[in-house]
């Protein structure tokens, strides 16, 4: 991270079908907006495992956006009920566990609202720009230093005392 | 943890040995061994080489009272039942009653009966535990044995394989009927508000009869055994009742409505050195007669008698410290609630001493057996 | 005891409660095979042997060092740290050391908020003088020291590097000695393995096959709300099971128990966060399609991490509740 | 997760330039620089245009000079041009899934206006995608065989056209029309701009040849009400709607119709708008296909009362067509392509109230005038208003309900063409005074802006404004003559026009079921309803479903001749997908690891396909291939991680995460 240069980094996972294709529709159509989201593709929003959002927070995501299909519109029928209901619980997970509730967003965006994209992502931006930083790594550096110390501690002394017989 | 704590003197800690010559000022025993818990020793020595003054510590702390907190109500015998894995039965009913205390609910007879079995049960497994795996190899091994014999496997070689056998043997089945109802034996699961999770099937019964039979009679033969390593020999009587040994506080047991000793239900009763009342009151009860001291030099706090208030950690009638667990326990009530076995283990204790009052919890030798 | 040319094992333990040192005890008449096989050089619930003998030993020269519980303290740092350079063969036992474990609930406060309830806030605590566990406490010109009380619980992985792993809250006895017996014949599986079958628990479990094909749940219920059917699948009557995402090799005792899994062998090895996998597959199982329904559903889960979680909160992705301090200290112009 | 075993993994990685729609947004050189200091990367180039034949060529060369083993080719979105590269790597010699794309146009450069934070995006999604493509296993398409036969949904000019294409190239279809006959809104337009040939006498050749045709299953009346499988193999089931009139024994002979206990026709006509009446047993109209009669229970006396002396059935005779038991009845077929051409609907006036359209009668829409100039309509062709009088002076407001903040904004297309084709007919019918006001008049298309000088000559009013009031002529109002307010926009005044009739120039609209019908096909809507195509240039007539595919006014507003176009061109896409007789699907199915899974059952229930089940010998849960559609949901869900997904692996998904995340 850039000292005093942050921006919000989100991972957003889109499905295929919908919100993929909305982000291709708002590149075609080129509206402009906030650079900070990196989409993965995922064929359904209902691939998306909750161990990718938690990952994607460990390895530094400031927010995590999560795309699908309007209700009734998934293209495998109901694989974005699914997501809304891992989503609803996550929530509550990560809210317990000290993570802002925007922090994870889910939005029904269909094929046809490219303009939805540019909001989405512009206003997940601001927000988290409220927020500030999440940095999950840093905050694993801060956490394990208390156990750094002691290693180094230990390293030395092993290094400065002789072996026993 | 358990505020007994089976050490033995000075032979213990390492370069004591060589007495008189470069006697240390401090002798440090870390850690504690043979007892569930993390704990170690500072025993500071005067010029003379006497204590000056000891430090029992305990480097740990895992704060169950603080993540405790928020959870379902459910969930804490499960979750209290790790504060000690060797006693996690005892942590579990009691998390178990405190919710029927919560719900306002009186568990049916057969649960009850269920319950009272599995805890019965536990109470004498794991006081064989005790007996022949932690405390007991100081007496059986002996006290003069070298350390690394001072254990399980050196107290087999001494009472001979066979002994051994039946005395794991009889833990091993005795622990099968509590995972039985309890799922586990280490941390059982059958503790609901209300009940349990689980019942007993009549044909299971003769099968449990038949165990209580059978650890009856390995009850008296651990008693032989302890009379026989123990009591027949006059050093270790004199050990056991000296004065060093010997730790005057009061005594905290539950007992029944007529103060007789039950190890499932009823009242705590707070008796002093001398043996006169102090206190008697419902679990629920516990912050009105219960209080904890907080020292700098360890993170296990103090618990002591509330009326009383912190007195320091000093012996006699007046003081607010109590003892608890199986001395504790006979000291705190008037009597079994079963007819006394042959040779009452009461007597045993008593006789000794040769004294009116309770006997004391002497240090390791008496309080947990 | 003479030294022997038996291989040389420890056991320690850590953060943890004694219930693994029980589990050993538990192996019953096998331990005397045990006891034949190897030379316990360390083991401080049933042998005298003190840290200083440990310190004593050549580097490696204990062939395999059994260690439960989680790190807490600089202590166990310690003593951890020393196992690992004196045993050829450090294995994590129990769900504590493997994963964190009860006490690793305790990572959702922080270091201060624990301290100040413990010794300040409780009801019972009676402390008027404000007093603290202190690193240090002078006595006559010397001190008596304590280790330092860490912000977070870790799991044993986390502080030194593991070659094997026995889960489970605690191992059972069967597990033990098999992990045993692999270690005395030298014929363990690749290192970091976890001795236990990588299958969920479902395969053990004697009610798999009362679970419906669909369970389309309404509603989480809370096992002393509901008669419990002591022959069906715990799930399809609402009860948060665990089962599914856990790793077997308990016997599926807490089923024959009558109560739910919760999770203590915790994930199999394409897991990488038990909790995430265990809230995917319930969320998933949800009947109601809107929010409401959805969170009304959900209402009978009152405590996400502490039942997701229940062992397995240091070892997971996010690792513990992270603090409050981190964002103000930013927004403050003042990374971290 | 697993982690996978790292072999020797060589990377080659291209970004394209695109012109400069991706290199002017963007620096490429820094994002290969940054890329080619990447762990795996072998190689990373930058080039013009990749998707052409040299660009193409330059990655085979790569593959083949430099033992490249994976392609990461960093362009436009892989929805544009994977299969492209997929295919130059295949040809390579090279598994095609070794290769994967990062869309760095339309997520990347397209939006993006700073071209420091673009540079940046481009080498982090860069990153990720070299970070998975490390991981990507050698897969193989599947081959998926494909049925024969096509089902067209909707009987308008535009699926009557496909299903005739399909027929005569001998393919069975069945078109199914909600309606009791085809012919959609086309059989109720009298002539057809621009060339003003009777829209009947276009139409109904092409109605009775569906009808006869042998390759044709015709079912009116009907609606498709569920649709299951994947393309090449559709099932799909249909529902017939009673007619109460047995349609193999009915000859069309109508003498029922004549018999009917109702001496009178009474009741609002349908086909007719509600302008002229039938009996409860009716033909929609002479034309009608097929020519069978049905029976409206709402009015039939023998529903209501059960106590008709039955004067059809005596009519009828011993062809016992009649048949008051009938019930509705379902269908099921296979099929292997759709074809959608459910139409449209017109805008509703009412919901621009100061038109007065349902107020005063002499407001019509211009469908109803349609009616009204049709010889075969409810006045035989003559233009008289709802008051028995010939109007003298008309009012044609255009885009109503088109072009309009409030209504609908896109523009209907075909409006002012028939507005003045309209005002035409009118004008030849009745010799009125006939004013057009418009807001711009529009007439592209083959002949169009000819017919428009044609009219425009003809003394029309072509007044440029909208009308902003309708109000009863104070002046007359018993005639019902009408005061029009209006902007006279070019000459910058305010007009007071009286009419006795206004012909509100009514927009075309998706149809009011277009949601239901568009879940049931899983297909998408655009903004403004209609049915998406996947490109609106490339894949105009293809869906987002494969082997659905699009015709007519579903899509959008179109013409006649843009209709029959487009039918013509689903016609051949379903024919091309027939012939070839397979398609390729691709292969990011779901598989599950036997060895790992406990058999817990928790994924069967959660796939939309029916594709797990569990082996009953092993209690292991095995996923179907041929059915799985690869969404990934029951990867997600398992709970103990025995379920994998190609493409999609989690330990793929992870390091894409971790890729992405890895550069700031």
């Amino acid at each position: 991270m850039r000292e005093g240069n942050w921006r919000p980094r989100i991972v957003a996972f889109f499905c295929n079908w919908c919100t993929y294709t909305a982000a291709d529709l708002a590149g075609v159509s080129r509206l402009k907006y906030a650079p900070n989201a990196r989409v993965i593709r995922l064929m359904c929003s209902g691939r998306l495992d909750p161990q990718l959002v938690l990952a994607a927070f460990a390895r530094g995501a400031d927010g995590v956006l999560i795309g699908g299909c309007h209700p009734g519109d998934c293209h495998y029928l109901e694989g974005n009920y699914k997501t809304l209901r891992r989503f609803r619980l996550l929530r509550r997970l990560l809210r317990d566990l000290g993570i802002e509730e925007e922090r994870l967003r889910l939005e029904w965006v269909s094929a046809a609202e490219g303009e939805k994209i540019r909001q989405v992502v512009t206003d997940m931006v601001e927000t988290l720009r409220a927020l500030g930083p999440l940095d999950l790594p840093g905050q694993f550096r801060q956490w394990d230093q208390e156990v750094e110390t002691l290693k180094a501690q230990v390293v030395e002394a092993e290094r400065l005392t002789p072996q026993p017989a | 943890m358990s505020v007994a704590t089976p050490i033995l003197p000075m032979r213990e800690a390492s370069g004591a040995s060589s007495a008189g010559l470069h006697r240390p000022r401090r002798v440090t025993i870390d850690p504690i061994t043979r007892l569930e818990g993390h704990g170690k020793i500072e025993i500071f020595l005067d010029e003379k080489g006497n204590v000056e003054r000891a430090f029992m510590q305990v480097p740990e702390l895992r704060g169950f009272e603080v993540f405790s907190r928020g959870r379902p109500a459910e969930d804490m015998p499960q979750i209290t039942s790790r504060i000690c894995g060797v006693c996690p039965t005892a942590h579990h009913l009691a998390s178990t009653k405190t919710l029927d205390d919560l719900y306002q609910v009186e568990p049916p007879p057969a649960a009850r009966k269920i319950r009272e079995l599995v805890y019965n049960t536990f109470m004498l497994e794991d006081h064989a535990l005790h007996f022949f795996v932690l405390g007991g190899p100081d007496f059986v091994v002996g006290p003069d044995a070298p350390p690394q014999q001072r254990n399980i496997v050196g107290l087999i070689q001494k009472v001979g394989l066979d002994a051994g056998r039946k005395v794991i043997g009889m833990r091993r089945r005795l622990r099968d009927l509590i995972a039985y109802f309890g799922g586990k034996v280490v941390h059982p699961v059958l503790g609901l508000p209300g009940g349990v999770s689980k019942a007993l099937s009549p044909q299971d019964l003769p099968g449990f009869q038949q165990l209580a039979q059978d650890s009856l009679e390995f009850a008296l033969w651990t008693l032989q055994v302890f009379k026989q390593a123990v009591l027949a020999n006059p050093e270790y009587v004199k050990l056991i009742t000296a004065e060093a040994y010997t730790h005057k506080t009061c005594y905290m047991g539950m007992v029944d409505e007529q103060d007789k000793v039950n190890f499932y239900d009823g009242k705590l009763r707070v008796v002093d050195a001398g043996g006169r009342e102090v206190c008697r009151f419902a679990a629920r009860q516990y912050l009105d007669h219960i209080a904890e001291h907080v020292e700098p030099w360890s993170y296990v706090k103090f618990p002591y008698l509330k009326d009383r208030g912190w007195k320091g950690f000093v012996e006699g009638v007046d003081t607010s410290i109590y003892s608890v667990a199986p001395l504790a326990r006979l000291n705190a009530a008037t009597g079994m609630a079963t007819p006394p076995g042959p040779g009452g283990l009461r007597g045993i204790l008593h006789d000794p001493g040769g004294e009116t009052g309770p006997p004391h919890t002497g240090q390791p030798l008496g309080a947990n057996y | 005891m003479n030294p022997t040319s038996k291989p040389k094992v420890a056991f320690y333990w850590c953060a943890s409660c004694g219930g693994c040192e029980e589990a050993v005890v538990d192996l019953a008449e096998d331990i005397l095979n045990v006891v034949e096989a190897v030379e316990i050089v360390f083991w401080p619930v049933a042998m005298d042997f003190k840290k200083q003998d440990l310190e004593a030993m050549p580097d490696r020269a204990i062939a395999a060092a059994l260690v439960n519980g989680a790190i807490r303290t600089s202590e166990q740092e310690e003593m951890v740290r020393l196992l690992r350079r004196k045993s050829q063969c450090l294995i994590s036992y129990g769900a504590c050391a493997q994963l964190g474990g009860i006490p690793a609930l305790a990572n959702q406060f922080e270091r201060e908020e624990i301290l100040r309830y413990v010794y300040q806030e409780a009801p019972s605590v009676i402390n008027n003088s404000g007093t603290y566990p202190q690193p240090a406490t002078p006595h006559n010109g010397d001190t008596v020291t304590l280790p330092a009380f860490r912000n977070s619980v870790r799991a044993l992985d986390q502080v030194v590097e593991v070659d094997y792993y026995i889960p489970g809250c605690p191992p059972t006895p069967a597990l033990t000695k098999a992990a045993l017996d692999a270690l005395l014949a030298g014929r363990l599986p690749p290192r970091g393995t976890v001795l236990a079958p990588d299958v969920a628990l479902c395969e053990q479990c004697p009610r798999l096959e009362s679970k419906p094909k669909d369970l389309s749940l309404d509603a989480f219920q809370r096992p002393h709300r509901t008669a419990l059917d002591p022959e069906k699948c715990l799930l399809a009557q609402g009860i948060p099971c665990m089962g599914p995402a856990t790793r077997s090799g308990c016997e599926a005792l807490c089923i024959k128990g009558n109560m739910a899994c919760t999770g203590c062998f915790g994930p199999t090895s394409r897991v990488l966060d038990h909790g995430a996998k265990i809230l995917s597959c319930f969320a998933s199982a949800l009947a109601p399609k809107e929010p409401q329904g959805i969170d009304q559903a959900l209402a009978g889960l009152p405590d996400p991490v502490g039942t997701f979680y229940r062992y397995s909160l240091a070892r997971s992705l996010l690792r513990r509740k992270r603090g409050p301090s981190q964002t103000q200290h930013f927004i403050r112009g003042n990374p971290p | 997760m697993r982690t996978p075993r790292p072999d020797q993994v060589r990377i080659g990685f291209y970004i394209c330039h695109c012109g400069t729609n991706i290199a002017g947004a963007l620096d490429v050189g820094e994002v290969v620089n940054h890329v080619a200091g990447l762990p795996g990367v072998a190689l990373a180039r930058d080039y013009k245009y990749l998707c052409s034949d040299p660009g193409q060529e330059l990655i085979q060369h790569d593959i083949r000079d430099h033992g490249l083993n994976r392609i990461v080719v960093a362009a436009c979105s892989p929805l544009m041009h994977e299969r492209t590269f997929r295919r130059a790597v295949e040809e390579a010699g090279l598994n095609p899934f070794y290769c994967h794309m990062v869309n760095i146009r339309e997520h990347d450069a397209w939006v993006h206006t700073d071209r420091q934070e673009a540079t940046a995006k481009a080498k982090a999604l860069a990153t990720g995608a070299v970070r998975r493509v490390a991981l990507h296993k050698p897969l193989e398409t599947k081959k998926v065989p494909i049925h024969g036969e096509v089902l067209v949904v909707g009987g308008g000019i535009a699926g009557i056209h496909a299903a005739l294409i399909l027929a005569d190239a001998g393919k069975r279809v069945y078109l199914v029309e909600r309606e009791p006959t085809i012919g959609g809104h086309m059989a109720r337009f009298d002539k057809t701009f621009p060339t003003l040939d009777c829209a009947a006498c276009i139409l109904t050749p092409k109605m009775s040849a569906v009808g006869a045709h042998p390759n044709i299953t015709l079912w009116t009346y009907s609606e498709v009400t569920q649709v299951e499988g994947y393309v090449g193999n559709f099932n799909v089931t249909v529902t017939r709607k009673p007619r109460y009139v047995i349609e193999d024994a009915c000859t069309g002979c109508l003498q029922c119709i004549e018999a009917c206990i109702y001496h009178d026709a009474r009741f609002p006509d349908e086909f007719n708008l509600g302008l002229g009446k039938r009996k409860p047993i009716h033909l929609p109209f002479p034309q009608a296909t097929p020519p069978v009669v049905l029976i409206d229970p709402g009015t039939c006396i023998e529903f209501k009362t059960g106590k008709c002396k039955k004067t059809c059935v005596e009519a009828c005779a011993d062809r016992r067509a009649i048949d008051f038991q009938q019930r509705e009845e379902t269908r099921q077929i296979q099929v292997g392509t759709i074809i959608i051409a459910t139409g449209f609907q017109t805008f509703d006036p009412r919901r621009i109230p100061y038109y007065g359209y349902g107020v005063f009668p002499t407001v019509y829409t211009a469908l109803e005038v349609e009616r009204l100039l049709n010889a075969a309509g409810p006045t035989g062709g003559e233009v008289i208003l709802r008051n028995g009088k010939p109007p003298q002076r008309v009012g044609i407001v255009h885009c109503v309900g088109s072009r309009d903040e409030n209504t609908n904004r896109y523009c209907s297309r075909v409006c002012c063409l028939y507005s003045l084709k309209l005002a035409h007919l009118i004008k030849e019918h009745t010799g009125a005074e006939v004013y057009n006001f418009y807001i711009d008049i529009r007439t592209p298309g083959k002949g169009m802006e000819e017919f428009y000088n044609r009219v425009a000559e003809e003394g029309m009013h072509l007044v440029r404004g909208k009308v902003a009031d309708v109000y009863p002529d104070p002046a007359d109002p018993a005639n019902g003559r009408l005061m029009l307010q209006v902007e006279d926009t070019l000459m910058g005044r305010i007009l007071k026009v009286p009419v006795d009739m206004l012909v509100l120039s009514v927009g075309l609209e998706p149809r009011a079921d277009t949601q239901e019908v568009r879940r049931k096909f899983n297909l998408c809507c655009g903004p403004e309803g209609f049915f998406l195509e996947r490109h609106p240039k490339l894949a105009p007539v293809s869906s987002y479903a494969e082997g659905v595919f699009l015709a007519g006014c579903c899509q959008g507003p179109k013409d006649i001749p843009d209709t029959v176009a487009q039918a013509g061109a689903a016609a051949a896409q379903a024919l091309a997908l027939i012939v070839r007789g397979y398609t390729e699907q691709e292969p990011n199915t779901a598989y599950v690891r036997e060895e790992d899974c406990s058999g817990c059952k928790s994924c069967i229930p959660l796939c939309p396909y029916t594709a797990i089940s569990l082996a009953a010998d092993k209690q292991k849960a095995f996923i179907n291939e041929a059915l799985c559609k690869g969404c990934g949901v029951c990867v997600a869900a398992c709970p103990s991680g025995s379920i994998g997904q190609n493409l999609f692996e989690d330990e793929q998904l992870l390091s894409e995460v971790e890729g992405v995340l890895t550069y700031a």
